[in-house]
């Protein structure tokens, strides 16, 4: 079973995403929080596979979580959800070498799709997100 | 660098950042637009595949539950549209005036402007608040003064912005009736903690607006 | 009426006009989000109704049809968005100027426009493409000119805009390397129906670009 935790501050979105992914046989969605503050709390300890993190999140970005646990969890996969492609995100995202970077309106199979293949050391980028602008 | 060159490029600093606080609304727009219709349309489209995904599993109670919001949501966000609809189409100062001006003429009514330029700088809620004055001015004017001429001066003052508007018509206003005209332009520059003054006699009708200016977000 | 009042009347309406064409961007995108985005909300309110009440019936195919159209839908709706705040974003003149001039200061290049005012009133389109221009020409500067001066010329010509840029670098441009920058600003000038036209020796290199004007729709 693969252990996902997932970080998004609308809850409805947040709620519709963990039912999508728990509908899968070997997903399961371990832990979720609204702000990013309680997220790196909990997945500096969490014993979590794949954490999937909005960018913009109340306390601190996802994209600043994911420079976090470059360090401090390095067994752990982080792929990005975000809703719109902005240049600054991108750098901040290469920079922080997170393993997925997708919209957050790709269709679910992708998103279960990335899980799968960062897991396999893969590096997945939307390329509509890569463009910059 | 010498000072000729330093107050030059003071003065092309200047120009560059009018025309960029005239953009700030277009990227409050774009703000906007990302913040709530972008975020309420990855809402939908994430739910309408959760919506089929149990549909396709047979959980039916919970796909029309799904459903149920799918709509709610996206009926308050055709709201939103509308909002941000109206509030763009609100009308600012210049755009009153073409309309205003050719109604004037057309009953024969003369209109001079003076130092109209200066209020082409000012913030868009102010304008469109001095819009939404002028209309009801030049309608009443129309409808009830009995004027020739028509002046409208537009002034900076020290934290405020002023528009004076004034007619030669005989007839005199009659702050007794209960129309809803004056009413309104009293009670909206009331709301925007602007001043609002009316004098009147058988001359001379002058209507005085004095808006306070506000920092830029 | 007097000729004076004629010729007045004349300034304050072209002025006027002015104000409101800056303002054209904001009524075609009021428009565009009306027009659309408003239109795709009623339907997909109307298709998840239709969505529930086939739910309801058991027609579990028709339900699937209809939240397969909704999903994509919407998904299209957010793209378009995105679309609107790409363009809501893209940089005028004034505010690539800000940058770019800030950049060629901190290396310590001097810079000097000429006449800039009278591009804020060149249409959006062109100003973007413009700025684009500037962006490459400063980079291409600082990296490769060995220049101490740099002055840009905005000038309106008969029926096209022109921008030249002129730094007194000891470098030449080397025409034969197939970097993108250069070519990437022949290709957008040629595409906007413009010209582009680079000189250069051992004391200055200039970039002449002219864009033609277009009628507003
Ligand atoms: N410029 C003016 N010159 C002379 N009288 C005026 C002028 N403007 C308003 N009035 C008088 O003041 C009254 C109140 O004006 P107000 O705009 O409040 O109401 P209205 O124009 O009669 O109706 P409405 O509610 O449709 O505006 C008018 O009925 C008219 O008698
Ligand atoms: N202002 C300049 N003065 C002198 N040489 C220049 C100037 N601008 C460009 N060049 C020369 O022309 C070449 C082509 O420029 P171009 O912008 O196409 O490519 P680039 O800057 O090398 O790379 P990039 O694709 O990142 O822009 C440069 O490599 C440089 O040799
Ligand atoms: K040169
Ligand atoms: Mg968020
Ligand atoms: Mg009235
Ligand atoms: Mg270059």
């Amino acid at each position: 079973m693969i252990k996902l935790y997932l970080a998004e501050d609308q809850a409805m979105l947040q709620s519709a995403l963990i039912t999508i992914l728990n509908l899968e046989e070997d997903l399961q969605v371990v832990g979720s929080a609204l702000s990013g503050t309680t997220a790196l709390n909990e997945l500096l300890t969490a014993a979590v596979d794949v954490a999937i993190l909005d960018i913009e999140l109340p306390g601190i970005s996802g994209l600043a979580i994911a420079d976090q646990l470059r360090h401090a969890r390095p067994d752990m996969k982080v792929v990005i959800l975000t809703t719109f492609a902005q240049p600054a995100y991108f750098e901040q995202a290469l920079a922080a070498k997170v393993n997925g970077y997708l919209l957050k309106d790709s269709p679910s199979d992708k998103l279960i799709a990335t899980i799968h293949q960062v897991l396999e050391g893969q590096i997945i980028y939307e390329p509509q997100l890569v463009i910059g602008m | 660098r010498n000072s000729w060159e330093k107050g030059k490029y003071l003065e092309q600093n200047n120009a560059r950042l009018t025309d960029i606080v005239k953009r700030s609304e277009q990227n409050r727009i774009a703000r906007e637009l990302h913040d709530t219709l972008g975020q309420s349309f990855s809402m939908i489209t994430v739910k309408t595949e959760l919506a089929s995904k149990l549909l396709a599993k047979e959980q039916t109670a919970a796909t029309q539950a799904q459903l149920v919001e799918i709509e709610q949501m996206s009926r308050e966000n055709l709201q939103l549209v509308r909002n941000i609809v109206r509030e763009l189409k609100q009308k600012n100062i210049a755009e009153v005036l073409v309309e205003q001006v050719a109604n004037l003429q057309q009953v024969g009514i003369k209109c001079q402007t003076h130092t109209e330029a200066v209020s082409t700088d000012w913030p868009r809620k102010q304008q469109v608040l001095f819009g939404a004055i002028i209309k009801e001015a030049v309608t009443n004017i129309i409808r009830h003064s009995k004027a020739s001429k028509v002046d409208m001066y537009f002034t900076n003052l020290e934290d405020s912005f002023e528009l004076k508007i004034s007619d030669n018509g005989s007839e005199i206003v009659d702050n007794t009736t209960q129309s809803n005209g004056i009413k309104g332009m009293y009670e909206r520059v009331a709301q925007a903690a602007g001043q609002l003054t009316i004098t009147s006699d058988k001359y001379v009708t002058t209507i005085i607006c004095q808006l306070p200016m506000e920092n830029f977000r």
